[in-house]
């Protein structure tokens, strides 16, 4: 590539493969980058100075950092579906293809705030919004707020479905290390060199931190040769894993507490599987999200440098002085011609040299201390710069770019200095997120004018920068220190002797936070446009809290969090206010400390596999059988089986009704819950748990159960059946299974612990089927020969048996939910594909008709048998008419609080049917019960509809409902109002809640 | 949040079900103020800020109810044994 | 009078899934065996230990790990609660070890209750550690150590047996029959990276 | 001084520099007619409605911290009145109608935005339920629809019809739901109630009462004792805590419910969206970021922090429902303590303890609820009687089994 087409780029040196260029887009031009490049250290090396525009006044911004920090150089990365808004050009890795564009840049036509915010900017101070856009009232909603709306906001959202795949994973270690920095790097190979387990997690895509970005050297050579050694030695420990592109975004609980120091912690991290590639490799994921369960943890996030709020200090140019010695040093990009260096900061100076090193004319080093060390200035004199010591910079000129600075010096003269990029050093802010989620606070330290780490939560350690250790020797000595300790407290100890020495560096900080006598707006929040003038309206108004001047200002609550800024804000406020920045309150940080994809939290639950899908024995017989399937809780269930010629799902219903009613039907019953109950007093057991009497149930004989929660509603129906003694198979509904077995468990082990009984899941087990219809005893004596003899007199109604079915073990229960003559049959469920088939066989003669749950629930309805559309958790048993089995004569679970005045009050709604005059007048679930000629009202509510089917074999719509005084109102004429779905009401007849076969002659025969 | 668990190990709290107040006791239902003991046992809780006895379910663990010591400020797990008045022959 | 005649039928049976030529990640359908739950009754654990030594050759293992003795194998799910596992497919293996261990335990009948899979290869701790929430590292999950847990979102009983051929470790999985399907998708996904082979 | 345009134009040429505090921080006095505990949403509208209604002059609001530093600034700032028993749909419905005219009343644009609350629906029997609480708020002149799919996919493209384990079969709207800006519902009433005489005390905890008798008359605060004849807790998250001084022992617990933010991006979502096959919600704020959040972690916590298993499960939730998110970037999260009771009903109703009042247990629907919560507790405080509205929450209705339950999941709040 020849200089021309990357102008800035410096001819040698510099992390990035030459020999390698990648060619990429910015705003539709094409340009050209280095392997090694991050998107913004190419735009710079190709002149590009201004990325982006802001978000309130659309001032031109351009780079400001060269980490994960930047407020301003967002842009839309990706194009399509693959597109993502506000990624920060710090931070991505050039690739070959890349495609990126500006973003926030031509405001919405409604209400263009770019193109007023020039003349109408003073009304757009902080909290403009709550003071105004009141009247008229109706124009908040219209006119005002769409605007807004659509002014609001960065980036687009590709709005499409996220192609990529996203991964979860579980890690484990004796010691987690967040940073590979110096102190990172020494942590993790101290704790490795000892036989711990160790997991490094990097967020950059090479190893070492500030030292990529720095010319400094350990044990008198260059330091990237050092972390070269480390690097290579760490990959030799099998037990240590290195994660790079991978940032740990927030700490959570183990076992261990806010505090303790033993136990487990649990840390968030997401690793950048393949977004430094145009797009994920085959079986590659995009992310993936990482739980690391840690036993010690050594934080070495290191630090971010802070700004100074000057006026016009958003200038593209203006650049942190670290961030400048990151794009000379490790990018080979000269970010200016010529350079001033304006800091209050020893570490500040370094960007003078490292600039006048690369070539550039160092103008000027504004110094705002009065005495900058002696070693420093002889420093200087080298690169010629000027050296301007206890002065400010007041102002930066150019709003396409910086053109140059306005000085003010020790005597108050005012300078002009014709300058293209201009290095800020405000002073170093640990990052200290990660030790404060959990609760912890740090505190402020005078040393270095920062909040640093103070109270650690249990088994974390900090070590370096982000513990305000700033020099290279106190990260290299402290991170071993951590990484050692954390090993040995663990009980691991082996070869120590890590001894590295580094170069003696001024750090001195001195605080300087606002110029005062700036002139033109000093941004204190760059992303979100706040102003040392917001933070003075803030104070005057009365937020005066960090929190307050936060939510007020929204400072700090951009994609940046305010982590180059924010503090500069509250220094503001507590000159304001007098009081300090530690008085001022301490904002905690919380998870995820650097934003994370919501894919990558969501991993490969989306789509059809959100859940896991549990599917019967039957499933594949029931697809040969047509079968449309319908998710019922985790379970698919055949909803019914078209035929052809059928015009619509009521067709193929009132054939399978009528089939079952007249005929036999099969249907699939698997996923009704199955628990196994054995023990001595297992029959006083279910005499507790339900409210009707088991201990009287012979063996060979199934009873139907109610069972009640505590406090006294009805948690769930089924049966159980009494297979030989002190054993019994309860059967629930599909959708409380779970919930059904944890609460018998919680009976057993601790209400009843004293009881020798024993549970055991039997759902999968058993691949059930009901045989239904006045021929189902002809079909299972087809089916099953002379296994069982099934003749009323030896198998009659509610009658059970265990037998063998040619060798296999089977059940058969004669218990009827259609209302017809009936039985399910039970195979162990490796038998239940060859079972379904084997019945369907033997039925063939007979016309037997698969029959799916909307028959099903067609019949039940026609019964007046429940589901939970009447088991809503509300109902009592009074209330569904099985009052008489709440046994007076046991004690079970509920009984006492069933008899509360609200649970035992008449009026209250009771289970009834009712049918409509005009059979054919639709009546559905959720309709609500008014008496004839009352108006709609709450107060008028007589109740609602819980379950309503067409009848095929009564040729009419007809429906359960809970009505208040229901039992009272039998013969009566009410209607049925429901507005949501129907402009006029229905008159119904109430009925008594069975329809069909009253005397249940039916089941007996 | 991790719980370690008698049986299983220290397993993640995604596997365990929550009731809630591990002090409930079912108050004997054939005493004159069974109503008053079984409103207060069923419905109101001491809630407190700091250590609390509480009940988990290792439902996709041993299926255990355990009962867990753990301050509910900090969600430190202070102690930890198998519910119940007496334990099962194996546990612990 | 029906000629049906009932046979088994592998809950993965007719699964598809991308099968490399060099697979890193080896599954197993095992053929079906028979299995049966084993709880302890009330009381003391002695006597049935005592009828599970006598009787069936086992040491019933305390907490979860496996034990094997000729045709039957115990894994521990829970405490006093055991999943049994014949080495054959034996209508009446949930019977006999019912009237052996008689009234100290309570016996049903799992044999149709799960999907078992035999997992190995070189990346198949890559691929665990993506599906379970639990420590597969060699110390931690030492051979004949079992767990009872959840692999993404599906309850699992897991043990691991002696390392395979190359050194491999060798886990078998048990997965509740009506969820074979959601896992082998979770299985085969998370497996498709390092390479993945059925029954090789 | 009156909030409008002019004012804020006039202000803008003096640079604002003549902007008087928004409320006064004011010192606490030795007595008071009425003290409300509790400087949150519902705190400061009863402060704000006992003067404005009930003409009592010598008010004063504790608040622990800053105000608004609890709930009433953890909450995802959603409004709605679509409620299906008639104990709750005729007072959150008033709720609503008091947020459609709080701008003028108040003069303060707390940002009252109705862009519809929609709750998806993914079996019949859901659809069915959703009838039945559309039906309920029709009947008490409250908007619901009940739309189909098609329907919804009009409303709603970018939400996953095609490949979902748990396909959408319709869902219940209600348009006039919405959201409102929650810090400035906090200041706007503090504002509006300072205006009218009421002292709002910072940075006062309340350590204890003052007991004359059996009856409480004042409280002890880390700034001195403070009398009062009436004394009304607002304290949602602490319910529990504070009871606890004056011997309440309550049907509470406290649980964690997070919540998220994610990057300001151009407008993406109008409304307010429910996935009814798991927990997830979300709607878009004026600033661009997608709130959302989903269920409780489910485990007492005061800790004001969740974990990572619920933060995984909304998500999952939220890519399940609008695989578009995939690439948008979670932002920040916190925690709130939700005060559960036993029923998911609040409580507004007088304690056992004379003197001493009651407004707390919200669960998670205590935002929507401020203006109607502070209406009835003023009325509760003024008149010594409960509001008709409030009613239904009464603190003895579990004694009684008047409950008042929408879910019937029973008394285990990590299920309501």
């Amino acid at each position: 590539m020849s200089e021309a087409a990357q102008p800035k780029r410096i001819s040698r040196g510099g992390m990035i493969d030459r020999a390698r260029a990648l060619s990429f887009r910015f705003d539709d031009r094409d340009y050209t980058g280095y392997a090694g490049d991050t998107l913004a250290s190419a735009l710079l090396a190709n002149g590009i100075r201004r990325v982006g525009r802001s978000f309130k006044y659309h001032r031109s911004r351009g780079v400001l950092t060269a980490g994960p920090e930047e407020p301003n150089a967002l842009v839309e990365l990706r194009t399509g579906d693959r597109r993502e808004p506000n990624t920060r050009a710090t931070v991505t890795e050039l690739f070959a293809g890349l495609e990126a564009r500006s973003q926030n840049r031509w405001p919405s036509l409604a209400l263009d705030l770019g193109a007023v915010s020039s003349c109408f900017s003073p009304l757009f101070v902080a909290g403009f919004y709550y003071k105004t856009f009141m009247w008229p009232k109706s124009f908040w909603e219209k006119l005002y707020e769409p605007a807004i709306r659509r002014a609001a906001g960065l980036g687009r959202a590709s709005g499409q479905p996220d192609p990529d795949g996203y991964e979860k994973s579980f890690g484990f270690c004796d010691v987690l290390v967040i940073g590979a920095g110096p102190a990172g790097l020494a942590a993790a190979l101290a704790a490795a060199r000892r036989g711990a387990r160790v997991v490094l997690c990097e967020e950059d895509f090479l190893l070492g931190g500030r030292l990529n970005a720095e010319r400094c050297s350990i044990d008198g050579s260059d330091a990237v040769d050092w972390v070269r050694r480390v690097e290579a030695e760490l990959a030799s420990f099998a037990d240590v894993r290195i994660l790079r592109r991978t940032s740990v975004f927030g700490l959570y609980d183990g076992t261990a507490g806010s505090h303790s120091a033993s136990g487990t912690r649990t840390f968030g991290a997401v690793e950048r599987v393949s977004d430094h590639l145009q797009q994920p490799p085959q079986f590659q994921p995009r992310q993936r999200l990482w739980k690391i369960v840690a036993r010690r943890a050594v934080l070495a996030a290191g630090a971010v440098e802070r700004t100074i709020a000057f006026g016009g200090n958003d200038r593209p140019g203006i650049m942190l002085a670290s961030a400048v010695r990151s794009y000379v040093n490790r990018f080979a990009v000269l970010p200016g011609r010529r350079v001033a260096v304006f800091t209050s900061t020893d570490d500040g100076w370094k960007a003078a040299f490292d600039l006048s090193e690369a070539g550039a004319s160092v103008e000027a080093l504004i110094d705002a201390r009065g005495e900058p060390p002696a070693s420093l200035i002889e420093q200087l004199r080298a690169t010629g710069a000027r050296l301007y010591a206890g002065s400010r910079v007041v102002e930066g000129h150019g709003s396409a770019g910086l053109s140059g600075v306005t000085i003010m010096d020790s005597q108050a003269r005012r300078t002009r200095l014709r300058v293209d990029a201009l290095a800020v050093s405000g002073g170093w802010n640990p990052n200290l997120a990660l030790a404060t989620h959990t609760g912890s606070k740090p505190r402020w330290s005078e040393r270095i004018h920062a909040f640093v780490p103070d109270v650690l939560p249990g088994g974390l350690a900090v070590a370096g920068a982000a513990r305000g250790a700033l020099t290279l020797r106190e990260a290299l000595s402290e991170g071993a220190e951590a990484g050692a300790a954390a090993a040995e407290q663990l009980g691991f100890s082996g070869a120590a002797g890590e001894q590295w020495r580094a170069d003696e560096e001024a750090s001195e900080v001195a605080p300087l936070w606002f110029v005062g006598e700036s002139r033109g707006k000093a941004f204190v929040d760059f992303q979100h446009d706040v102003t040392h003038e917001d933070v003075a309206l803030a104070a005057r108004e009365g937020f005066r809290s960090v929190e307050h001047l936060k939510r007020y200002t929204t400072l700090g609550m951009a994609t940046d969090q305010g982590r180059t800024s924010a503090l500069n804000a509250h220094a503001i406020m507590s000159a304001l206010t007098g009081r300090s920045i530690a008085e001022l309150g301490t904002p905690g940080a919380r998870p995820p400390c650097t934003p994370v994809a919501i894919g990558a939290f969501a991993g490969p639950h989306r789509g059809r596999h959100f859940r896991p899908t549990r599917r019967t024995a039957g499933h594949g017989w029931a697809q040969e059988q047509g079968a449309t399937f319908i998710e019922a809780g985790d379970w698919l269930r055949a909803q019914w089986f078209a035929q052809p010629g059928e015009s619509d799902w009521q067709a193929t219903v009132d054939r399978e009704v009528k089939a079952v009613r007249t005929r036999v039907g099969l249907c699939d019953v698997s996923t009704l819950g199955k628990v196994d109950i054995q023990g001595r007093d297992a029959a006083k057991f279910l005499d507790r748990v339900y409210s009707n009497v088991f201990s009287t149930l012979p063996v060979g004989k199934v009873r139907y159960g109610l069972m009640l929660r505590e406090d006294g509603f009805v948690l769930d129906d089924g049966t159980s059946a009494h297979l030989s003694p002190d054993h019994y198979v309860m059967s629930t509904t599909t959708a409380n299974a779970q919930r059904v077995l944890q609460h018998l468990e919680h009976a057993r082990q601790l209400l009843w612990p004293d009881l020798d009984v024993r549970l055991a899941s039997v759902t999968e087990q058993w691949a059930q089927y009901a045989i239904a219809g006045p021929e189902s005893r002809r079909l299972l004596e087809q089916a099953l020969g002379d296994a069982l003899s099934v003749s009323n007199q030896a198998f009659p109604y509610l009658a059970c048996a265990e037998f063998r079915w040619q060798g296999v073990p089977a059940r058969l229960f004669r218990i009827s939910f259609s209302g017809e003559l009936a039985y399910e049959l039970a195979v162990p469920a490796q038998y239940g594909d060859a079972a379904v088939r084997a019945i369907a066989a033997a039925g063939a003669s007979l016309g037997v008709v698969p029959y799916g749950l909307e028959s099903l629930n067609v019949m039940r309805i026609e019964k007046g048998h429940l589901t939970g559309n009447e088991l809503n958790g509300t109902t009592t048993a009074a209330d569904l008419g099985m009052g008489r089995l709440m046994s007076t004569r046991k004690d079970f679970i509920g009984r006492v609080l069933a008899q509360r005045p609200g649970l035992t009050d008449p009026r209250r709604p009771a289970l009834v049917g009712v049918r409509p005059i005009d059979p054919y007048s639709p009546v559905r679930s959720g309709a609500h019960f008014l008496s004839m000629g009352e108006p709609p009202t709450l107060e008028n509510d007589q109740g609602y509809v819980t379950s309503a089917a067409f009848s095929p074999m009564l040729n009419s719509w007809i429906a359960l409902g809970l009505l208040s005084r229901g039992r009272e109102r039998l013969g009566e004429r009410i209607r049925i109002h429901d507005p949501v779905r129907s402009g006029t009401d229905v008159e119904v007849e109430v009925v008594a809640p069975v329809f069909f076969d009253p005397a249940g002659e039916r089941l007996v025969t | 949040m991790r719980i370690p668990c008698p049986y299983c190990g220290e397993r993640d709290v995604s596997e365990f079900a929550y009731l809630g107040d591990a002090g409930y006791v079912r108050p004997d239902p054939d005493t004159a103020d069974a109503p008053r003991r079984y409103v207060e046992a069923v419905y109101l809780r001491d809630n407190p800020a700091g250590p609390h006895e509480e009940l988990w379910f290792h439902s996709q663990g041993c299926r255990q109810w355990l009962q867990v010591r753990r301050d509910t400020r900090t969600h430190e797990i202070l102690g930890l044994r198998v519910a119940g008045p007496t334990a099962d022959p194996e546990a612990g | 009078m029906s000629h049906a005649t009932l046979i088994p039928r592998s809950a993965l049976a007719g699964l598809t899934f991308h099968s490399a030529s060099r697979p890193n990640v080896l599954a197993w359908d095992l053929p079906p065996v028979s299995l049966a739950s084993v709880v302890s009754r009330r009381g003391p654990v002695a006597e049935l230990r005592r009828r599970a030594l006598a009787e069936l050759g086992v040491a019933l293992p305390e907490g979860p790990r496996r034990v094997s003795a000729g045709f039957i194998s115990l894994v521990g799910i829970g405490p006093g609660a055991w999943l049994a596992i014949a080495d054959r497919l034996d209508a009446d293996f949930h019977i006999r070890i019912g009237r052996t261990l008689g009234p100290c335990a309570s016996v049903a009948d799992q044999s149709g209750a799960h999907a078992l899979l035999r997992l190995s290869g070189a990346q198949i701790r890559s691929t665990l550690g993506k599906l379970l929430p639990i420590d597969l590292y060699p110390r931690a999950f030492a051979v004949g150590a079992a767990a009872t847990t959840a692999a993404a979102q599906i309850p699992v009983h897991l043990w691991r047996l002696e390392d395979g051929t190359g050194g491999h470790p060798v886990f078998e999985i048990a997965v509740p029959r009506s969820l074979a399907v959601s896992f082998w998708h979770a299985l085969t996904e998370s497996a498709a990276e390092f390479g993945f082979a059925l029954n090789p | 001084m009156r909030y409008s345009i002019f004012t804020l134009a006039r202000q803008a040429f003096s640079g604002h520099r003549r902007w008087s505090e928004a409320w006064r921080d004011a010192e606490p006095r030795p007595g008071y007619d009425v003290v409300v505990i509790g400087g949150g949403g519902h705190g400061l509208a009863t402060a704000y409605y006992l003067a404005r209604n009930h003409g009592v002059s010598r008010i004063a609001v504790l608040e622990r911290g800053w105000i608004g530093s609890g709930n009433a600034g953890r909450n995802t700032t959603i409004i709605r009145s679509n409620y299906l028993l008639a104990g709750n749909n005729p007072f959150y419905e008033w709720s609503l109608r008091l947020w459609e005219g709080l701008e003028q009343d108040l003069n303060y644009n707390t940002m009252v935005s109705q862009r519809g609350v929609l709750n998806l629906c993914h079996t019949d029997a859901q659809r069915d339920a959703f009838a039945r609480r559309g039906n309920a708020m029709r009947m008490h002149g409250v908007d619901a629809e009940l739309l189909d799919p098609e329907q919804i996919r009009q409303m709603l493209p970018l939400l996953d019809f095609d490949n979902a384990r748990f396909p959408i079969r319709g869902g219940l709207l209600q348009r006039r739901g919405g959201t409102a800006r929650h810090d400035a519902v906090v200041w706007g009433f503090a504002r509006a109630a300072s205006a009218l005489g009421v002292d709002v005390i910072q940075n006062c905890e309340v350590t204890g009462f003052v007991r004359q008798g059996e009856r409480i008359c004042g409280v002890q605060t880390t700034r001195g004792t403070i009398h009062a004849d009436r004394i009304g807790m607002a304290v949602a998250g602490s319910t529990s805590r504070v009871g606890q001084l004056a011997g309440l022992r309550l049907p509470i617990e406290s649980h964690v419910l997070q919540a998220f933010v994610s990057e300001a991006i151009k407008p993406l979502i109008h409304g307010v969206v429910t996935f009814g096959a798991g927990h997830f919600y979300i709607s878009q704020s004026d600033k661009g970021g997608l709130v959302f959040g989903g269920d409780i972690d489910g485990y007492n916590s005061y800790a004001q922090r969740g974990n990572l298993p619920t933060v995984e499960d909304v998500c999952e939730g939220g890519m399940a429902l609008m695989p578009a998110l995939g690439r948008v970037r979670m932002l920040r999260s916190w925690g709130g303590v939700m005060d559960m009771t036993m029923d998911g009903s609040p409580i507004i109703d007088r304690t056992p303890v004379e003197g001493l009042y009651l407004n707390g247990g919200w669960c998670y629907g205590g935002f929507k609820a401020t203006p109607a919560s502070g209406w009835c507790f003023a009325h509760l405080l003024a008149r010594g009687e409960s509001h008709e509205l409030a009613r239904a929450y009464r603190l003895d209705r579990f004694a009684s089994g008047h409950l008042l339950s929408e879910k019937g999941q029973g008394p285990q709040p990590n299920l309501h």
